[in-house]
């Protein structure tokens, strides 16, 4: 199986980690990974806020790509760059007279044949060959973090439940975690303001992390590279805004799907994380 | 022209709503021009097409359809019903040669005296601006009936 | 030919001030079949109508215009003077000459033609009406009433109390519906239990009272005065009679683990059981689904020990049908499901309840006997969060309406809480206070102002749990919407009303409209607001929107008073003027086709299929066939039938047409 | 009386502009307030969502003006969490996105949302230059713009060590069509 893929300039660069474990768990589950020709950026959470048509265009621009290679589907694993993709998408689907338009700005004909899809809705297409092949179970308490751009607008992406979403949570339990109910699922952790507004990240994290921590999970499981970096490399400013000194280490989704599978750590990028995964036996044995 | 023409218009008028409130311009003394002959039906959404057709082929200029506002239909659906239907007359008297504007679709409520008084004016001088209904002769032997 | 009369008034000055009447009457007698006519100063008067009396007789008419004031006026008085000069009412119309022409108008030559054209237009009319009598239809004078809460209850109580019978059918093995489950009620605090059981009593005790509960409303067929409805009684597996409500085989059915509707799955129920103690019928019914016997065969326990034998495990459903004059429909409403909110915890939080589950924790006879305990750990719960608009004013989730009862039980149950946790404090979440009602707006008030009652103008964004509480995240509009957050340990969701579930269906089943929420249309929301579209079905109650108690009797009091009226006739009388399919011999032609436009056009569901059969029984074709029961007479049917085989009597095609000649 | 007509209500409001660009109607919101209690960043806002929309429903100039020099509709996080959860389905992220927008064409946005304002551009910067961002780039860029030189240089070294810092951009080949993207959009508004 084949499906079109669009890792997103994170993933090549603050988030390799990310890249490196979709491409391993992917490859172990059988699914073929065409990456999009050429692609740019999505433009992010900068694009919208100063230009609404530039917002839609850059990723009408990607998915034209995807088109024009034959692509019905593309993965994009990054939670921002997949919610960009399918606002635009959603939206030239909303108001069709609008496709011609963005084909003019793009200089590619658009007309909407690509779907796009989120990292967990490909995961669970193969949730019975990842509960097979995780030999070595990652037993071990998770707080399934799953962020703003999942599950929001829940008209656009129609994916999961809005709030308390549940997938995430699923694929985790099915390699042997045990996912803890809490409150923070989708709350928001301040996403692009990691570097203009340290101060707030800090504090939206750290509400996030004390409730993971207190309700005793050992690991923060994420799917977006954005959640990561606010969750893992602002902890110095979390730890600092809290009082506290956490070191719960945050791994992606497929982290922890690729070393329940045996995939070997480095491979998925694990020794990345500015806050270490100090599990004893990296394999997900508890110590 | 010396003598200025003088339109015949033919109103449908429902008898809960429409009927009434000219009824009451009656009774509230307001005048109207005397152009307009009312046929009394019980509910709008008995007026089929036939029937303002053959109004048009015996000669009227205008007509008008006049019944309850919407949700006040005494028979609660057959004003809408009326005005779904005028949709779809609409393209077939176009069809048929006659100016849609010949036609005037209107709610006016028992409550609404003066409302057909000012109507029935309004009417009476588009239709005498418009001119005769000269579109007439070709539905005669058509046989509209 | 036909011989008519021209009777024009002058009504003093009114008409023949500005009309000239005798002109009128010289102009108008040159109309072929006119061969009589004449004007006069007032014809509504005595002489007047002698008048036209005495010519219908001289002359032999036998049809009569009268020009005179508007129908709206005068067409009964004419209607019956020509009925008594011997021509058939029907045959008697009138033109408008003063509303619509003599008042407003200026005297002129155009204005007295004018007149003569409208008389020109009835007589034409004249010419074409055919005879009608009045059309009477028999009255059965039994009457059902759908649904055993207190609409139901009130309306059979006044319906009995007038001396009819009434059939009174309700769903659950008991009456009483939401009001038995309620604990005090608002505006005075009354105890629920203490004001309706005596009315359940009465009602099962009436000798006009049929109760029939466990059943349902299987199939409705015909029309006003001549219903025939089909109910379907459920088998309680247990036989009423041979029962004596001793209540063994409750205490004794080893199956107690289920919850318990009437207390809102706050405790728990055997597989028989009687849904409250003060249940009418007060005796038990079998929950098959739920019992051991009919999952496996085994158990049997109930039927051992009942000491008259009366478990009967082989009991079938039955079908009764009966014939009824009128319906009422009284089956109340549902509220919504806590887990329809996704930011309140998708109904996780075991201390997220709901308005009715507040009832029963408040309730003396209630799962915890009256003491406020939140459900997850029994505790007294010390801050509790109350959320108005639960699911209502919410049209991206919930429902746009209102669901009118919600801000006065919140009321209610803040000061039910503080009379019981003195110590405690209440919180409210709210977006209007909608409390007009008599001393409604006092009573928020007192809420507030006695009992302390905090309100906080703002919707709650977010519920979660943390450390064993509840954390409550709203807003404080009336501060430019500050973050307020409250930590509390049980909430209470004020939750929509909405329609009972499949109350779609039942309308269908019962031909009547119902709203785009289910809940059963009215057929005049001001001035027929306990009638439905269709004749003699009416409705009482929340079954048609949401309502507190002292509406629902009002209403269910005059939907008894409705049908009390109609059973006051043996018969009833209709105008005539309704729709027609065509017949001729022989055998029964019609140039209906079946397409049956009509019958998706009428309003009132008048329109039936017939099958038109030969000798030999074969159908030759389906055709419509209009009930006069049920028609009212607007005629949208004939605009809609393209074969012109349906027509209204007095407002004819041929009568239409031929008005539309004069012109 | 003076006053009435400079409060005079005119067709060319926000609102209006709000309407036109979203299709959202500013009457829709009933001012529950459930957006500001559920908005992460409403306790820093110096106006809450709901209020931002409130003086937007006025139409009138003043209070347009006081929504767009405000500094809360720069920290808002487009992170949906008012809109999923708004009971009038009002789209308030990209409310602000035109209010935004409206502001800086005006010359009035508030003076905090340059740090952000700079964030933005040089990321968008760099996306124009090279099709995709180029985060040492990124980083270098904002400084620039914004003055803050030290912020985030303490972390560069630990990111390059983890292999997440490439020293050099991705080029991507149509990146003269990504150009031109920019100039048919963000260029043609000025
Ligand atoms: C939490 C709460 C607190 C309230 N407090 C107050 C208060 O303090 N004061 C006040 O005035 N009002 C109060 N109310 C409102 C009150 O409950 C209603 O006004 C009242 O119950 C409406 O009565 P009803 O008979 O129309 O409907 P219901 O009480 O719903 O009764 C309907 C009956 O019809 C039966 N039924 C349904 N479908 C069928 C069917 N297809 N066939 C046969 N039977 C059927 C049902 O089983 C039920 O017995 C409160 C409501 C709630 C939810
Ligand atoms: C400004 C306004 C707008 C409204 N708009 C609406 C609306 O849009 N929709 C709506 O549903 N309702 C509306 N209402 C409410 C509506 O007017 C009332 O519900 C309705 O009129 C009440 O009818 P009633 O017969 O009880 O009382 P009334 O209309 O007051 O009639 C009472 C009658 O009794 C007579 N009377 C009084 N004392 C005696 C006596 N001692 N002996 C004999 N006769 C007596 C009076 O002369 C009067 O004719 C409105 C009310 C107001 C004030
Ligand atoms: S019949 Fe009518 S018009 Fe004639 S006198 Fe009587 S009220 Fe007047
Ligand atoms: S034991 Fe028998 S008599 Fe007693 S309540 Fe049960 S069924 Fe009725
Ligand atoms: S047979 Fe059923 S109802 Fe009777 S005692 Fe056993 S479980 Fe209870
Ligand atoms: S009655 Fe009050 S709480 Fe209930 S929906 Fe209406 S306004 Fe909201
Ligand atoms: S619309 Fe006319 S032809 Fe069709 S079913 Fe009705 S009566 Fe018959
Ligand atoms: S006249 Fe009206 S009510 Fe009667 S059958 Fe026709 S549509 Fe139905
Ligand atoms: S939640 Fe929606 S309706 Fe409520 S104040 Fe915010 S925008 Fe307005
Ligand atoms: S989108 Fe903006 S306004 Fe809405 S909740 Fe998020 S940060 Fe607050």
């Amino acid at each position: 199986m084949r499906i079109g893929y669009y890792p997103g300039c994170s993933l090549l660069g603050s988030s390799r980690e990310f890249n490196e474990s979709v491409k391993a768990v992917c490859e172990a589950i059988g699914l073929e990974l065409v990456e999009v020709p050429d692609w740019n950026c999505c433009g992010a959470s900068s694009a919208h806020v100063l230009d609404h048509e530039l917002s839609v265009a850059l990723p009408a621009k990607i998915l034209a790509q995807a088109e024009a290679a034959g692509l019905t589907e593309v993965l994009a694993p990054c939670a921002a760059c997949y919610s960009r993709l399918i606002g635009a998408y959603s939206e030239l689907e909303k108001n069709p007279d609008h496709k011609t338009r963005v084909s003019e700005i793009i200089e590619m004909p658009y007309t909407g044949a690509v779907k796009v899809v989120n990292v967990l809705e490909v995961l669970e297409r193969f949730a019975d060959v990842i509960q097979a092949k995780a030999v070595q179970p990652f037993a071990r308490k998770v707080a399934c973090y799953y962020g703003c751009l999942l599950v929001r607008p829940p008209k656009v992406v129609n994916f999961d439940r809005p709030e308390d979403p549940q997938v995430m949570d699923q694929l985790a339990a099915k390699v042997g975690a045990t996912p803890i109910d809490w409150p923070f699922k989708t709350e928001c952790c301040g996403a692009a303001f990691s570097v203009t507004r340290t101060d707030l990240v800090a504090k939206l994290c750290g509400k996030i992390v004390d409730s993971a921590v207190k309700l005793q999970a050992e690991a923060l499981v994420v799917a977006c590279p954005m959640c990561h970096s606010n969750l893992d490399m602002r902890r110095p400013e979390t730890n600092a805004a809290l009082g506290k000194d956490l070191q719960i280490p945050v791994l992606f989704l497929t982290q922890v799907i690729g070393l329940a599978m045996g995939i070997e750590p480095k491979k998925l990028g694990i020794q990345r994380h500015m806050v270490p995964v100090a599990f004893n036996a990296p394999t997900g044995a508890q110590a | 022209m010396s003598e200025q023409f003088e339109p015949k218009i033919t109103a449908f008028v429902c008898n809960w709503c429409t009927y009434a409130g000219a009824d009451l311009t009656g009774t509230s003394r307001i005048k109207y021009q005397p152009n307009v002959r009312v046929l009394r039906v019980p509910c709008t959404g008995r007026i089929d097409f036939m029937l303002i057709m053959k109004a048009f082929e015996r000669g009227a200029d205008g007509v008008m359809i006049s019944g309850c506002h919407p949700n006040d239909c005494h028979y609660t659906s057959g004003n809408y019903h009326a005005r779904r239907r005028w949709m779809v007359f609409r393209d077939l008297m176009d069809f048929m040669g006659i100016d849609t504007e010949r036609v005037t679709f209107s709610w006016v409520s028992a409550a609404e005296g003066a409302k057909w008084g000012a109507l029935v004016n309004e009417v009476t001088d588009k239709i005498r601006a418009l001119g005769p209904n000269t579109e007439q002769k070709q539905l005669v032997g058509l046989g509209v009936e | 030919m036909s011989r008519i009369g021209v009777f024009t008034c002058h009504c003093g000055e009114n008409i023949a001030g500005t009309v000239d009447c005798p002109k009128v009457a010289e102009l108008t007698r040159q109309i072929p079949g006119v061969v009589h006519s004449v004007d006069y100063k007032y014809m509504c008067s005595d002489p007047g109508q002698t008048l036209i009396k005495e010519a219908i007789k001289e002359h032999k008419l036998d049809g009569v215009v009268v020009a005179a004031c508007s129908p709206r006026m005068h067409e009964p008085t004419f209607r019956k003077a020509a009925a008594e000069a011997g021509v058939n009412p029907y045959l008697c119309e009138m033109a408008n000459l003063r509303e619509h022409c003599s008042w407003v108008h200026e005297k002129n030559e155009a204005t007295t033609q004018k007149a003569a054209d409208l008389v020109r237009i009835m007589v034409e009319k004249v010419k074409h009406d055919t005879p009608l009598t009045p059309i009477k239809v028999p009255v059965t004078k039994t009457a059902l009433v759908v649904g055993g809460g207190i609409a139901g209850i009130q309306t059979a109580l006044d319906i009995a109390n007038a001396g009819h019978q009434v059939v009174l059918v309700e769903k659950s093995p008991s009456i009483g519906g939401h009001m038995s489950q309620l604990s005090e009620t608002f505006p005075t605090l009354d105890c629920s239990q203490c004001i309706l059981t005596p009315r359940m009593v009465e009602a099962a005790q009436h000798p006009n009272i049929k109760l029939m509960t466990y059943s349902e409303v299987e199939k409705v067929d015909g029309f006003i005065g001549n219903f025939k409805v089909t109910v379907r009684k459920k088998a309680k597996k247990v036989d009423e009679k041979a029962c004596t409500g001793c209540g063994l085989c409750v205490t004794k059915c080893p199956n107690k683990k289920i919850p318990d509707e009437f207390n809102e799955g706050l405790a728990f129920r055997p597989a028989i059981y009687v849904p409250f103690p003060q249940a009418v019928p007060n005796k038990p019914t079998i929950d098959t689904a739920n019992c051991t016997y009919f999952k496996n065969g085994k158990c049997g326990v109930c039927s051992k020990v009942c000491p008259t034998g009366a478990i009967r495990y082989d009991q079938e459903d039955e079908l009764i049908t009966m014939d009824i004059g009128a319906i009422v429909m009284a089956t109340g409403f549902k509220l919504m499901q806590t887990d329809k909110f996704p930011e309140y915890g998708y109904g996780k939080y075991k201390d997220v309840i709901d308005g009715m589950q507040f009832e029963r924790l408040a309730s003396a006879s209630g799962p915890t006997a009256g003491v406020i305990k939140r459900p997850s750990d029994g505790k007294e719960p010390e801050t509790v969060v109350f959320i108005a608009c639960s699911g209502s004013r919410d049209r991206a989730k919930g429902v746009p309406y209102c669901s009118k009862i919600c801000c006065m039980y919140t009321a209610k149950h803040t000061m039910l809480y503080k009379h019981k946790v003195h110590h405690g404090q209440a919180y409210v979440f709210y977006m209007d206070i909608r409390s007009a009602g008599k001393d409604y707006d006092e009573f928020v008030r007192r809420a507030i102002e006695e009992d302390e009652a905090k309100y906080i103008r703002g919707r709650v964004s977010r519920i979660y749990e943390e450390d064993g509480k509840l954390i409550v995240k709203g807003a404080d509009t009336l501060m430019n919407g500050e973050p307020v957050e409250i930590k509390a340990d049980m909430v209470v969701l004020a939750t929509a009303v909405q329609s009972q579930d499949r109350s779609e269906d039942l309308a269908q089943t019962l031909h009547i409209s119902y709203d785009k929420y289910g809940f059963f249309a009215e057929a005049h929301p001001k001035l027929r607001p306990v009638e439905t579209n269709t004749a003699g079905i009416f409705l009482a109650g929340a079954c048609q929107a949401p309502r507190d108690i002292p509406e629902t009797v009002a209403q269910g009091s005059a939907a008894g008073a409705k049908v009390a009226a109609l059973f006051s006739q043996d018969e009833l009388t209709r105008e005539p003027i309704v729709a027609v399919v065509n017949r001729q011999a022989p055998p029964l032609f019609s140039t209906c086709t079946g397409c049956f436009l009509c019958q998706t056009a009428c309003p009132y569901q008048a329109i039936e299929q017939e099958e038109i059969k030969d000798r030999s029984g074969r159908v030759i074709k389906t055709v419509a066939k209009v009930n006069p029961g049920l028609c009212q007479g607007c005629g949208t049917c004939v605009a809609f039938c393209r074969t012109k085989a349906i027509d209204l009597a007095g407002f004819s095609n041929e009568q239409l047409f031929a008005e539309l000649m004069t012109l | 009386m003076s006053s009435a007509s400079h409060h005079a209500p005119h067709a060319d409001t926000l609102a209006a502009r709000v309407k036109a660009a979203t299709g959202i109607s500013l009457a829709q919101c009933y001012q529950c307030g459930k957006c500001a209690a559920g908005c992460p960043v409403s306790e820093e806002m110096d106006l809450t969502p709901c209020q931002v929309l409130r003086l937007l429903q006025y139409g009138q100039d003043k209070y347009d003006e006081r929504a767009m020099r405000s500094a809360g509709i720069w920290l808002c996080l487009s992170c949906e969490t008012c809109s999923t959860r708004c009971p009038q389905e009002v789209e308030i992220p990209k409310i602000m996105d035109v209010v935004r927008a409206e502001a800086l064409k005006r010359g009035i946005a508030h003076p905090k949302s340059k740090d952000i304002l700079a964030f933005h551009r040089a990321f968008l910067d760099s996306v124009e230059q090279t099709g995709r961002l180029y985060e040492i780039g990124l980083v270098a860029n904002y400084k620039l713009r914004s003055g803050h030189f030290l912020k985030d240089v303490m972390l560069a070294p630990k990111m390059y060590v983890r292999g997440k810092l490439g020293l050099l951009p991705h080029m991507i080949k149509g990146t003269a069509a990504v150009k031109r993207i920019f100039k048919r959009t963000l260029g043609s508004k000025g």
